[in-house]
């Protein structure tokens, strides 16, 4: 045990849960988070033209198997990384809260684009301003579309998050305290 | 008690188990680079070198993945269910001859867990039976999607499972037993059934095809419909054992085969160049092991070829092409037994 | 009397629907037709049937509002395609605010469903007789009519800007 | 219906021939296309170690140029914003004071500059409007983040250095380039 | 409520499985929502929802000045992105009288037709996916990363083109970029034959598709449809013929037609289609050759913003820059409808002007929004397999669905 | 050995059974019944009847029962929703049940002789006892069933041809 890691990256002003005793990782939460970083099953919830720029990343010139992350789980049951691409509109956003509310722990967001970051261009009454207002975002990748090399970053970047995540996090209360906030029953 | 037999059974079972499932853990890898590499992509490659770790990262993350149990699903049944899938499918491989017999300190061991008098018949009723592993776990996840396939997957093992012992039953017709090793054997060297059976291998490859749920019969869990099929429900390790079970499944069909239809351990000229009886065994072994990569590769080559069918035609293509060719297979068989014989 | 497609349609519905036809103009490569309200499905469907003009294609049709145009703030716009002959002419039928309803253009185009839910989303018209006249793009409880002038297009909830400077 | 075009090509020939109704050909032939694929030459840009080529006129994160002897070309006077359609730029100008000169080309410049960058959608309407030829799009990529807040890039992130200029010259059309070179054509007559 | 139901009424009852499909079922790619009710695999009816990507496009282009709905435009059909800038500039062209020279209208064919190409790509190759065979779909891809590169080479974007201005082009093509479509027009006809040498003659590929999702012209036409969709049904209703612009009535090449509007149909379509584009981009790439160089926009000081020297120069220049941006441009008032075959079939715009600075109105004709409306129709009485492969097809797009 | 193997096959068997009849779930009834039929094709094994064991596993539990089971699921009786059935039907119930017991008594007590005055041979289960058997005392029934099935299978062709227009 004893061993503790700092983070790599810049935890400036997180939001709770980000933090506490949830990013200090042991060496037995270091293998796992090896494991669960290379296999990351993830869930496109596509909806619009970030969807076309995702099927272009599982395109050959992108390959987002080299990750091991080509077996995409439209359960989200099975999926670790909800992959939120597109304009999100006010009706879809109670089902994009039931995908990540049916999902298994561990489970990641990455918000593509800048319609799901944060709308975009498009604001207006019917768009949600960014889904971080209905459940908790991990990293956000911006362009409208991205291209896929800024997916990948933000997907190596979730690979950091998750390769230095503490087992015990998804317990700590900071964590629920974190997901209460959204409004998100933990059990 | 502890007879040199008995100890080497025990080592023979382990080692078989833990062979297959490694085996089926690294199909999974296997299937994605095969797939990558028929799409002009690299596959996985991150974890470790060449993504050789892939299986294991894949596995550990599943492991510690939370269990969702769905409230108002039938909590026994739906931990039977993987259950299930994966006993049936580790079950075959109790009576597959891996080899000839091997000599140690002067004694034969045969390198097969057990002789059924009626092996072929023993993988049959297991393939039928494994089924259920499917059926119930898709019927306790209390969903739509998950008892769809399971429907589906019912339906599809019975029709094809028809047509599939029509084609054994012209194989036994020719070889006059029921029993693997003695198949086997009798496919030594170059005597392949392959050679006396070919429309039988064929209708029998398809329907072994169908049996494991792979493309393009992959209806009861194909992705574009059923979202996951019978396994939507599932996550961690219980869908672990379901995807687990599909791969062990493929490789007991290969080896399963090989053995009917491919000489099993034989290869050509086995008994002409002069190697001692335990070194062809042994050799045996691995030709054993490379048609069984090969028909592994099969599977996975058609899977990323082809199209898959839709479920009538599906049930279609088993009543109407499938069971007539195998009766008239049945027939030509005996035909040319009766001519041959007189 | 000249031979453009304006005046050929124009004629034949003049002779047959009279003052029901208010005005008719060249807009760019459109014919433009103001008829009136109460007898927009017989007119349509003359269009659809008549022999020689056999407009049997609704290429799109929408609603426009016009506040300022007192007594006929609300305004639908059908556009309709005669496809053999490559004719296109559209038709405009205004209505005042305080009288939104209109008869439903479903019997004719089934294409016209949709485009009527979405006319009723954005403006409140109301299509009597159409079989299913509720909300299409935007949420059931939404309380108002988003395209109508009067209502603002942003969400509200924005932080991130600041238009002191820019007027926007 | 009769023939609208005189164009017409009536394709989608749905009979099949007896050897395409045995499955098996069709099965081979693209299995041979499969295998064959199986061993060509992979297409794949391994992207962290290997980059893909950008074009050179990429639109991606945005850069405000400096002028020849070091200055901020930016005059703030707002028209980027209004041009932009995400509405993702935000200003706030000031008055150069004495002594500044070699800081801010213009008599006023941009006390801040911020872009939300999660809001841009990367049009190059900004780069379009700026009329002082001071912000360009570039093709480097915004990279991903954490945090919201840290999207709302300033003029530390956006500024380029005195060190690292950021040659932007191929993105202008070969007009400007040509106007450039001969000074007295003047634009479209 | 304790509701008692035995094996007999339930069958008498017809007990049907209701199954939601969407609004994150993976078929349906985009967003929508069908309330499936089915008889075993047969589905009896089916109750569509959409408005799951409502983003209120109609409004915005009320509140932007001309040249930003542009990059709006480029999120309808977001597939084809450059058919629909083409299609707003050529109407904002059409509402002011702006004539563009023939080069430009050339240059705008080779930009729509590498749009419809990547468009059908999309669609056929997902039919392929839908259907089980994947590989396709990644053969076909990787030429539409060529078609993405040629693109960033125009315009330096690969999806949301926003390309091109009101007037002509922001710049002219490059010589990398001649050459990348050069290259492109080389090598994909290899690639696409394959891709239909996997699927077209494969009996199980065409057991899938021939006679599932039909529709007959009369009905297809009573819907509104247009673009493949209305072709495979036997109609030859194409914008390019019919009421050409961009100079198409200077090319030539056939209308795809189908017979019964199924599935196959659509697909024979859009393959057929892709090989017309190949053709049509070839004989533009030849007239554009033989041109003089670097017309790449019309003279219209007034709407195409001038240089960005000459803005730093020249006082007129300085004026019509801040007039342009600032969206003071005078613009005639009046209505005006204008249509381009898009990926999807007949993307229309239909655009009031009161002078102003921003669209009075702006309506979209959105092909995707009415021909989806059939689709009940369409899936009646076939399989839940059929319905995801019909549904694939028609190549709904969910940004040009819902706007 | 085998006798304990025998009363704990007999034991799950009838424990399976009774388990089939009481279940309110239509889904675990099957579920018992196979249970049972496991159970029963342990008896066959005991008996030294592989052939018989396996045939039976094959064709009740891998076929009918799961036919069985997807009828089931697919009429959506998954609900403890079983109607209480009338007392009149109860008791006819109760009366044909009495009345199979009646029959299989009897039948077992007019079989007790003959099955002691054989003696027991290991080789009776195997196949190629089995078929000797078959094909030299009972051939005539043979073909006959086998012909009964073949018709069979080829009505279950021609009912799907049948879809084919």
């Amino acid at each position: 045990m004893s061993e503790i890691i700092k983070p790599n990256f810049n935890i400036a002003e997180v939001p709770a849960g980000h933090d506490g005793p949830g990013f200090f990782a042991t060496s037995m939460d270091k293998a796992v988070g090896l494991a669960r970083k290379n296999s990351i099953w993830p869930l496109p919830f596509a909806t619009s033209c970030c969807g076309i720029e995702f099927m272009a990343m599982m395109g050959s010139h992108y390959d987002f198997a080299r990750f091991g992350s080509e077996r995409l789980s439209f359960s989200p049951r099975q999926a670790d990384l909800l992959m939120v691409m597109g304009t999100i509109a006010k009706k879809m956003a109670p089902v994009l809260k039931q995908v990540y509310e049916q999902m298994a722990e561990p489970r990641w967001v990455l918000s593509m684009g800048a319609c799901a970051s944060s709308g975009g261009i498009f604001d207006t009454y019917s768009v949600l301003q960014g889904i971080d207002r209905i459940i908790p975002v991990d990293v956000y990748v911006p362009g409208c579309p991205p291209r896929p090399e800024q997916v990948i970053d933000g997907i190596l970047k979730i690979q950091d998050l998750i390769g230095n995540e503490s087992l015990r996090r998804r317990n700590s209360p900071e964590y629920k305290d974190m997901l209460a906030t959204y409004g998100i029953q933990v059990d | 008690m502890f007879t040199p037999d008995l100890i080497f059974k025990v080592v023979l079972i382990l080692s078989i188990f833990v062979i297959t499932l490694v085996i089926a853990m690294y199909s999974t890898y296997g299937e994605r680079k095969i797939a990558a590499f028929m799409q002009d992509r690299l596959g996985p490659n991150r974890a470790g070198i060449f993504g050789i770790l892939q299986p294991l990262a894949d596995g550990v993350k599943m492991f510690m993945k939370e269990e969702l149990i769905p409230d108002i699903s039938n909590k026994v049944l739906f931990i039977l269910g993987p259950c299930l899938a994966m006993t049936t499918a580790l079950m075959t491989s109790a009576i597959i001859p891996w080899g000839s017999n091997i000599n140690i300190a002067g004694t034969d061991f045969s390198l097969q867990v057990t002789d059924l008098n009626i092996g072929v018949l023993y993988v049959f009723a297991v393939t039928s039976i494994g089924v259920y592993g499917i059926m119930i776990g898709g019927w306790a996840s209390n969903n739509k999607y998950s008892l769809l396939g399971a429907l589906r997957a019912s339906s599809q093992m019975i029709s094809y499972e028809i047509a599939m012992g029509l084609a054994i039953i012209a194989l036994i017709m020719s070889t006059g037993t029921l029993s693997l090793k003695e198949i086997s054997a009798a496919q030594a060297g170059f005597h392949w059934n392959i050679f006396v059976q070919p429309l039988g291998f064929l209708i029998f490859i398809i329907c072994s095809f169908a049996e494991t749920n792979r493309a393009p019969f992959d209806l009861p869990e194909c992705e574009t419909e059923l979202v996951g099929g019978y396994h939507t429900e599932y996550s961690s390790m219980k869908l672990g054992f379901y995807l687990f079970a599909e791969y062990i499944n493929m490789f007991i069909a290969s080896a399963v085969i090989s053995t009917l239809y491919f000489g099993g351990y034989n290869f050509p000229f086995m008994n002409s160049i002069g190697l001692s009886s335990n070194a062809v065994a042994i050799l045996g072994v691995i030709f054993l092991f490379a048609k069984i990569f090969f028909f592994i590769f099969f599977f996975m080559w058609v899977r990323w070829t082809i199209p898959r069918f839709r479920y009538d035609q599906l049930m279609r293509l088993g009543w109407t092409v499938l069971i007539p060719l195998a009766i008239f297979n049945i027939l030509l068989t005996g035909a040319i037994i009766f001519a041959t014989n007189n | 009397m000249e031979d453009t497609l304006l005046h050929i349609v124009h004629d034949k519905l003049k002779s047959q629907f009279g003052e029901d036809i208010i005005s008719a103009e060249q807009a760019y490569d459109f014919p433009v037709y103001t008829v009136s309200k109460k007898k927009i499905i017989e007119i349509i469907s003359f269009l659809y049937n008549e022999e020689e003009l056999g407009f049997q294609f609704l290429t799109t049709m929408c609603g426009l509002q016009f506040p300022e145009n007192k007594g006929g703030e609300f305004c639908i716009m059908y556009q309709l395609h005669n496809m053999p002959k490559n004719w296109r002419i559209r038709l405009k039928v205004y209505t005042p605010a305080n009288d939104m309803e209109y008869p439903t253009l479903t019997g004719i185009f089934s294409t016209a469903n949709w485009m009527e839910r979405e006319a009723f989303d954005f403006y409140g018209f109301i299509f009597k007789g159409h079989p299913n006249l509720i909300r299409i793009l935007n949420m059931e409880d939404m309380t108002y009519h988003p395209m109508r002038k009067e209502y603002p297009l942003e969400d509200g909830t924005r932080e991130d800007k600041n238009d002191t400077m820019f007027g926007r | 219906m009769q023939s609208l075009t005189n164009r017409k090509k009536v394709v989608g020939k749905k009979e099949m021939t007896w050897v395409e109704k045995l499955y098996l050909p069709a099965i081979f032939g693209g299995m041979r296309i499969t295998l064959k694929h199986m061993f060509s030459k992979k297409t794949t840009i391994s992207y962290p170690e290997q980059t893909r080529e950008f074009s050179q006129i990429y639109r991606g994160m945005h850069v405000l140029k400096r002028d020849e002897k070091g200055a901020e070309r930016c005059t703030a006077c707002g028209l980027c914003a209004v041009a932009c359609p995400a509405e993702a730029i935000t200003m706030v100008a000031a008055e150069r004071k004495k002594g500044e000169e070699n800081l801010y080309r213009e008599e006023k410049y941009a006390a801040t500059y911020e872009i939300n960058m999660l809001r841009c959608i990367f049009c190059g309407d900004c780069e379009d409007a700026c009329p002082k030829e001071s912000i360009f799009l570039t093709d480097r990529i915004v990279p991903s983040d954490f945090e919201r807040n840290e999207f709302v890039y300033g003029k530390d992130k956006l500024v380029e250095t005195l060190e690292n200029p950021i040659d932007v010259s191929i993105r202008q059309t070969p007009e400007v380039l040509e106007f450039k070179k001969n000074k007295k054509l003047t634009h479209n007559r | 409520m304790n509701e008692i139901k035995t094996a007999q009424t339930a069958v008498a009852e017809k007990d049907y499985t209701t199954l939601n499909l969407g609004p994150t079922h993976p078929a349906t790619h985009g967003i929508f929502q069908n309330i499936v009710k089915m008889d075993g695999e047969i589905i009896v009816d089916a109750v569509p929802t959409i408005g799951y990507i409502h983003r209120a496009f109609e409004k915005i282009a009320e509140r932007r000045p001309y040249y930003q709905i542009t990059p709006l435009t480029d999120r309808l059909n977001y597939c084809s992105s450059p058919i629909n800038n083409m299609g707003w500039h050529m109407t904002v062209e059409k509402l002011a009288g702006i004539e563009v020279p023939k080069r430009v209208q050339y240059l705008r064919v080779v930009i729509m037709e590498l749009a419809r190409i990547a468009d059908h790509i999309v669609c056929n190759s997902v039919i392929g996916v839908d259907t089980g065979a994947l590989s396709g779909f990644l053969y076909v891809f990787q030429q539409r990363e060529h078609i993405y590169e040629i693109y960033e080479e125009i315009c330096g974007a690969r999806l949301t083109t926003n390309v091109g201005r009101i007037g002509g082009l922001e710049r002219d093509f490059s010589p990398k970029c001649i050459d990348k479509i050069e290259k492109f027009l080389e090598n994909f006809p290899a690639v696409i034959k394959e891709f239909e040498s996997l699927l077209m003659r494969n009996r199980i590929f065409m057991d899938r598709t021939i006679g599932v999702g039909a529709i007959t012209a009369e009905r297809a036409l009573n819907y509104g449809f247009t673009g493949p969709n209305l072709r495979a049904t036997g109609v030859d209703y194409d914008v390019r013929v019919m009421n050409p612009y961009s100079g198409y009535q200077d090319f030539d090449f056939v209308v795809p037609v189908g017979t019964s509007g199924d599935t196959y149909d659509r697909f024979m379509v859009r393959q057929q289609e892709m090989w017309e584009s190949l053709s049509i981009i070839r004989q533009a790439m030849d007239k554009i050759i033989q041109m003089p160089e670097k017309v790449f926009h019309a003279d219209v000081p007034e709407f195409y913003l001038p240089p960005k020297e000459e803005v730093y120069n020249n006082m007129e220049a300085l004026i019509y820059h801040f007039k342009i941006v600032m969206g003071e441009v005078e613009i005639p008032k009046g209505e005006v409808y204008h249509s381009v075959e898009g990926g999807n079939g007949e993307l229309g715009f239909y655009l009031v002007s009161d002078g102003g600075r921003t669209p009075y109105r702006l309506h979209f004709r959105r092909p995707c929004f009415i021909y989806y409306q059939a689709y009940t129709e369409m899936i009646k009485g076939a399989m839940l397999s059929d319905a995801i492969l019909t549904l694939s097809s028609l190549n709904v797009i969910a940004g040009e669905l819902d706007a | 050995m085998t006798q304990f193997l025998f009363y704990f096959l007999s034991f799950v068997a009838v424990a399976a059974g009774l388990m089939v009849i009481t279940a309110k779930n239509p889904v675990h009834s099957v579920l018992y019944l196979i249970i049972a039929f496991f159970a029963i094709a342990g008896h066959y094994i005991l008996l030294n009847a592989q052939f018989l064991a396996i045939v039976h596993i094959i064709v009740y539990a891998g076929a009918i029962m799961v036919l069985f089971l997807s009828v089931i699921m697919l009429l959506n009786l998954n609900k403890d929703n079983e109607p209480a059935k009338s007392n009149i039907l109860k008791l006819a119930a109760a009366v044909a049940g009495g009345l199979l017991l009646v029959t299989f008594t009897g039948t077992l007590k007019g079989t007790e002789s003959i099955i002691a005055s054989q003696p027991f041979d290991d080789q009776i289960g195997y196949v190629k006892a089995l078929g000797k058997v078959l094909f030299n005392d009972f051939l005539l029934p043979f073909e006959v069933s086998a012909l009964l099935l073949l018709s069979a299978i080829i009505g279950a062709v021609v009912l799907v041809k049948h879809d084919l227009k």
